[in-house]
């Protein structure tokens, strides 16, 4: 359920919708259900609806995590190569 | 996802799964996105994903499909719905089928597309057929809002929307669960954030991590849920904060507080569900194609043989129905979960239906 | 047996279903036995016919003119038959513009100079409003072997595979046209595959050819699989796949597999071959993408992998039914 | 240059323009500059293509998969060029019933049983509901000459002209239903013609043969007084008509000139051979009709004209524009 | 007709033309038929038939049509005609190429079928195009009758019948008359009988016979024509006595008169003729669609070169128009004459372009 | 104008219809223009209204005019022989 797609926000209309651009694409979307949306904001769109804003960066919890499954995996890795 | 970070999150499970352990794909894009990523050949043997009722086409009644396919064939009737729904088996066929006998019936991408059509379409009687879980019911709810406004009379939704959360409580809660873990579906967490799952690990004792759509998403979330589960302490984490704001998205919520009230309502092959459904308030009867032209909702027996009651809550997996591969395909589908491209039995048939595959060149 | 379906018509298992059951009633009178798109009626000439109907007729990169003798002449041209004569059936709805049924004769009459083919004979119906969508064109395709036949009786254990092109391009635009998303850059790769298929043709090595259209890469691959008994396995991070169409494959759930290709074809070799075969296609302009994608294997009898860039393995299928997009 | 209308597809004047504009397209790549309906591409093989389209699709006397393989292959016939194999294309609209589908499937394979025609490739499409009314067939049929291909440039003057059935009954058995007549007696003379003429086709005397279909015996007349600049005369009270078809002509006002036939042949052929023409064609049942209607003169080039039953003289021209009922 | 009897009726018309004679054939269908039967080729030399007024299409002027094209046009109204008027030109194309781009316009045999369109179209607005003479006037005023006992609301009549007689008047006393006598329309004496033709011999002192439509029928009434001619005693003979009464048919005329007003009508190229129109009565007027759909009649200019007003008349034969066989064409018509398939230049294009064809084998 | 064909009347309804033959075809005709229609009637059928009856026989009138007509050609049809 719930294919939903990064957008990145290009244009904003008055009416509560705003051109916005995944990939190849710039297309129309709703901006109804996320709070201040801003030119440049990337957006998770679903059914045509930008659901929520997302931060283009890896949170700091995700770094550390990457540390963390480096050396767990460390041996297997190491069979690897 | 790099095949390198492939390779290191791998190792990972490999190195996490210490006994048989099974996790719980929640949502139908999980399914999906394992299966063509071809995930699952990357997990260790002890590891097992189970499918839950994670899509919405799959958990929606017979008897509802029927009301629907009636409705739309009826004279002056338009019906829209996302292109989930085109496949989809009623008793008397589905709606692609019915355009096939000519009954109009439209694909949309968004709910919104149906404003236009009844603006162009006066003397036709639209009706959006709403289908989905809180990811999908705000679009659904900002339609209904907007065609109050313009006193739209032509155009109203025949709402199949259900929650999740309720779901997940009946799986958790049943006996014989052999649920590990959840991996909890990512976009209904972006709306209703981490409170309504919370009761998993607290009630239940049950790992949960909210997790993204991509393969790294996905594999990291699996390595946050095998940590708990080792370590024996359940509780709710997100390995999808880029999207997922703890409090979820407030005036999505809000916009389906304005419109649905929570119901009871039936799911496909596990029955009713105390509030697990919404329902549209009084005040927005008049869009309300179900009060607005009476459509009748019998009980209809499952499909004989089918087992998606127990595939959709995670008691058996595809290869346990009998009928999988032989007497139920996706060219020749019984059961719903064979129907929706997302639906369990057809995921597994279309991308693992041979088990998994070893490169051989 | 119900009523036809549009999943019949999508180019994936229910058209194979379909076609199967009508080639049937055909059975003590068929001489089309195999799974290839064209029969050798002769020593000297083979055959081959295909409807075209395509909504709109306009798309960037082609029309409905061009399509219908690249199409025509692509089924040729993949076996190593050099298209020598194309007839053309004309079924045009009331009401249409004279002058843009016209434009679309000379899109095609255009490619026919290209591949120096001839148009042998013709047709042209006109017929009332709503019995037809504007435009269908049918057309029958005869041609000379340069060499014997390619055919996919010819694949061994070991071949490799390789695309000419980037994939799922015509089904793409047309796609997003229907669903009105704006793509930069996305055109239909609708082209004549002879010109660059011909020194192929005749190298020994080059074991089968076919054109990817209705139902994809993924379909064509699924039937070489089934037709031949053998595995297929591709890389999925080798297949080209242009920007704008994966962005309409995200956006619609599509897998760009199974998404038409009208100018790509999928080509079976030895391996010893690859390099030359490879280097043959990138000396054409249309050919630039070209990329060996996979190998065929004893495994998996008739089925077809894929190693995802993920590192992982799938089962390649065709489409089951229209491709519709998921949402929910 | 407008918009495409109807009468453009009733096979008249009308048609032969359309035709004529769309054929200029094509120009440089045109190697059918005659107006015979099958063209030669080697010396030993000729081929054809035509678009089927009837509403109803089931009629008295046939369906249209009966009719695909009939239209397709008379075309060859009447060059005196033995049908040997068929391609089909076939385009359906979703929501037809599957079983039909094949129903017409197989009265196709049927008549390529009788006629020992081989299917050499087909191709289905299914299409959305509304674009297309039921079904369409198109048929690309190649056939090998038993002698020097008949054709109209050996007609001369003097030679006699012979239709090989009564005429007009497959016009008027759809313009019945159509207009909701009620015909005793009346059916499609929908029929293949290769087992009749097969005999004529090694037959010197014979110059050239002509199937009519749309536009009727008239239009296939005019065709040939046109195509060779001779003069053509026709005694109306000689060709055959059967009651049926002079009913619906006499209530819609129809000429039965301009009615289609789709399994009657008219044949030019030297005035010597007329015993033993009509002889071979009656000998078989579906030319127990045949019948010898006129004459090619040198006088009133391009022109064709009729001594009427009541002894006078008027020119037969091809129809223009769809039939339409006169009642005022 | 059997040839011998065509011999014998040819050589009786040889030796009653003792000078050059002009008979007008006022009926299209007499025209037709004329032509189809190759009767031209029997008449002698100084017997020259000229056609009339008589194709109800052609008379038709272009604002007229230009009208009912364009509430063809109108997005409820389903037109239904008879097959002749599909193809008449307006100035924005025909009801035909109407058809192409869209709109419902529809072929009938009878007025009466449009009853049932009406009953099973009550969303529609049901439009007959009424045309014709006095001879299917009679099936519109049933039609009409019959709707109104219906109650039908979305059914009417866009009328645009005309009466024979005053045009014949018209014809009679026009300034370089060179008709020596009429060949009668068989259909419209068997509706109106001899009485209101009486007044062409009486007044005008022109010759006059009532004709059948068969061979020997037209050639007999040239006889009689010539007999009267040649005797100088212009009268109104018949010689279509099987069906024509002298008194008419009373119960058609009487339908006319219920339905229908006598006014002024404009017929293309003559222009208007008093009392020549039929206008629909004011207590059927819920059923007349001029009134109903306020149809504007434009005055517009004919065809320029176009010299169909002198073929209506019988002023000149198609022959003597410069486009005739050129630049109009039955493919690329200009005026009406070209278009109808009763009109005189098409009929002299088709069947006799080349003059009389001589019989060489 | 007015294309009308002779057909006979071989059943009549109560509504003012009729089933009618002409050649080969049966159809239903409107009898509202004509008095008295009776199943063997020959009408005339123009617009599918019976706009008349039809009298199978020539009447004297025409019987002494095909007379005068074979007298007035005698010569010229001798020619013809
Ligand atoms: S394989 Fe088919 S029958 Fe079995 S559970 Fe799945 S959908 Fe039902
Ligand atoms: S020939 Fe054409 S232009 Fe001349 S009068 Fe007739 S219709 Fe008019
Ligand atoms: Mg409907
Ligand atoms: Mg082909
Ligand atoms: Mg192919
Ligand atoms: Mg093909
Ligand atoms: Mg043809
Ligand atoms: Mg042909
Ligand atoms: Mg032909
Ligand atoms: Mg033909
Ligand atoms: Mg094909
Ligand atoms: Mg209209």
């Amino acid at each position: 359920m719930c294919l939903a797609v990064p957008h990145v926000i290009i244009d904003l209309a008055q009416d509560g919708s705003a051109m916005a651009k995944a990939g190849a694409i710039v297309r129309e979307i709703r901006t109804d259900l996320i709070d201040e949306p801003t030119v440049g904001d990337t957006v998770l769109v679903h059914a045509g609806f930008a659901i929520e804003k997302v931060s283009p960066e890896d949170s700091e919890e995700l770094t550390a995590m990457w540390d963390k499954i480096r050396e767990l995996a460390g041996e297997e890795i190491d069979e690897f190569r | 996802m790099s095949s390198d970070r492939a390779k290191l999150l791998s190792s990972a499970l490999k190195r996490l799964t210490k006994r048989p352990t099974t996790i719980m794909e929640v949502c139908g894009t999980h399914t999906v996105s394992i299966f063509r990523q071809g995930l699952r050949s990357l997990f260790p043997e002890d590891l097992k994903l189970i499918s839950g009722p994670g899509c919405p086409v799959c958990v929606t009644p017979q008897g509802e499909i029927d009301g629907a396919v009636e409705l739309a064939t009826r004279k002056n009737v338009v019906m829209a719905t996302y292109g989930d729904m085109m496949r989809v088996p009623g008793s008397n066929g589905t709606l692609g089928e019915l355009r096939g006998s000519g009954s109009d019936v439209r694909v949309v991408l968004s709910a919104m597309e149906t404003l236009r059509m009844a603006e162009e379409m006066p003397h036709k009687e639209i009706v959006f057929l709403a289908v989905g879980f809180e990811t999908t019911a705000p679009a659904t709810a900002a339609l209904m809002i907007e065609a109050r406004k313009r006193k739209l009379e032509n155009l109203s939704v025949l709402c199949l929307h259900k929650r999740v959360p309720p779901a997940l409580e009946v799986l958790s809660k049943a006996d014989g669960n052999r649920v590990d873990g959840f991996l909890l579906p990512g976009h209904v967490a972006v709306i209703l954030g981490h409170e309504p799952f919370k009761f998993i690990p607290e009630k239940h004792g049950i790992a949960c991590t909210v997790a993204g759509f991509e393969a790294d998403e996905i594999m990291l979330a699996l390595v946050d849920l095998l940590e708990q589960i080792g370590e024996n302490r359940p509780s709710l984490t997100s390995r999808y904060e880029k999207a997922v704001r703890p409090e979820g998205n407030v005036k999505a919520v809000d916009l389906m507080d304005r419109v649905f009230d929570t119901s009871t309502s039936a799911w496909r092959g596990i029955g009713p569900i105390d509030a697990s459904g919404m329902s549209i308030k009084e005040e927005y009867s008049l869009w309300d194609g179900s009060r607005k032209f009476d459509v009748a909702v019998r009980n209809v027996p499952e499909p004989k043989g089918c087992r998606c009651g127990e595939i959709l809550s995670g008691t058996i997996t595809p290869k346990e129905c009998p009928l999988f591969g032989t007497g139920c395909t996706p060219v020749n589908p019984i059961g719903p979960c064979m129907v929706s491209s997302e639906g369990t039995c057809s995921a597994w048939y279309r991308y693992g239906r041979k088990g998994d595959l070893k490169w051989e060149s | 047996m119900g009523k036809l379906n549009l999943g019949q018509g999508s180019g994936g298992r229910l058209t194979s279903e379909l076609i199967g059951k009508f080639k049937a009633q055909f059975d003590d009178v068929n001489v089309q036995r195999d799974l290839e798109d064209c029969t050798m009626i002769s020593p000297e000439w083979a055959v081959t016919i295909d409807g075209f109907t395509v909504s709109p007729m306009d798309f960037p990169g082609g029309n409905i003119g061009k399509l219908a003798i690249c199409g025509g002449t692509n089924d040729l041209a993949v076996r190593g038959i050099e298209p020598k004569f194309v007839t053309l059936s004309v079924i045009a709805e009331e009401g249409l513009n004279e002058e843009e049924l016209l434009r679309y004769g000379r899109s095609a009459a255009s490619v026919c100079h290209e591949l120096e083919v001839k148009l042998a004979a013709g047709d042209t119906k006109v017929v009332p409003r709503g019995t037809v969508d504007g435009l269908f064109l049918t057309v029958a395709s005869m041609g000379q072997p340069l060499a014997k036949p390619l055919g996919m009786e010819r694949i061994k254990p070991g071949d490799r595979l390789a695309v000419t092109t980037s994939i799922g391009r015509h089904g793409a635009t047309i796609g997003s046209i229907r669903f009105d998303l704006n793509v930069e850059g996305l055109s239909s790769d609708c082209a004549p595959l002879w010109p660059l298929v011909k020194p192929l043709a005749v190298l020994p090595g080059v074991r089968a050819m076919r054109d990817c259209t209705r139902g994809g890469l993924g379909t064509t691959l699924c039937e070489w699989a089934e037709g031949t008994g053998l595995g297929i396995e591709v890389d999925e991070s080798s297949i080209p796949i242009d920007e704008g169409v994966s962005s309409v494959c995200d956006i619609l759930g599509f897998d760009p597999l199974h998404l038409a290709c009208e100018g790509c074809a999928l080509i079976a070799y030895s391996p010893d071959d690859e390099d030359r075969i490879i280097e043959i296609l990138r000396s054409h302009p249309s050919g630039i993408q070209a990329t060996s994608i996979g190998t065929v294997v004893e495994g998996h009898p008739s089925m077809v992998g894929m190693k995802t860039e993920a590192g992982g393995m799938r089962v390649v299928d065709m489409p089951v039914g229209e491709l519709l997009p998921r949402i929910c």
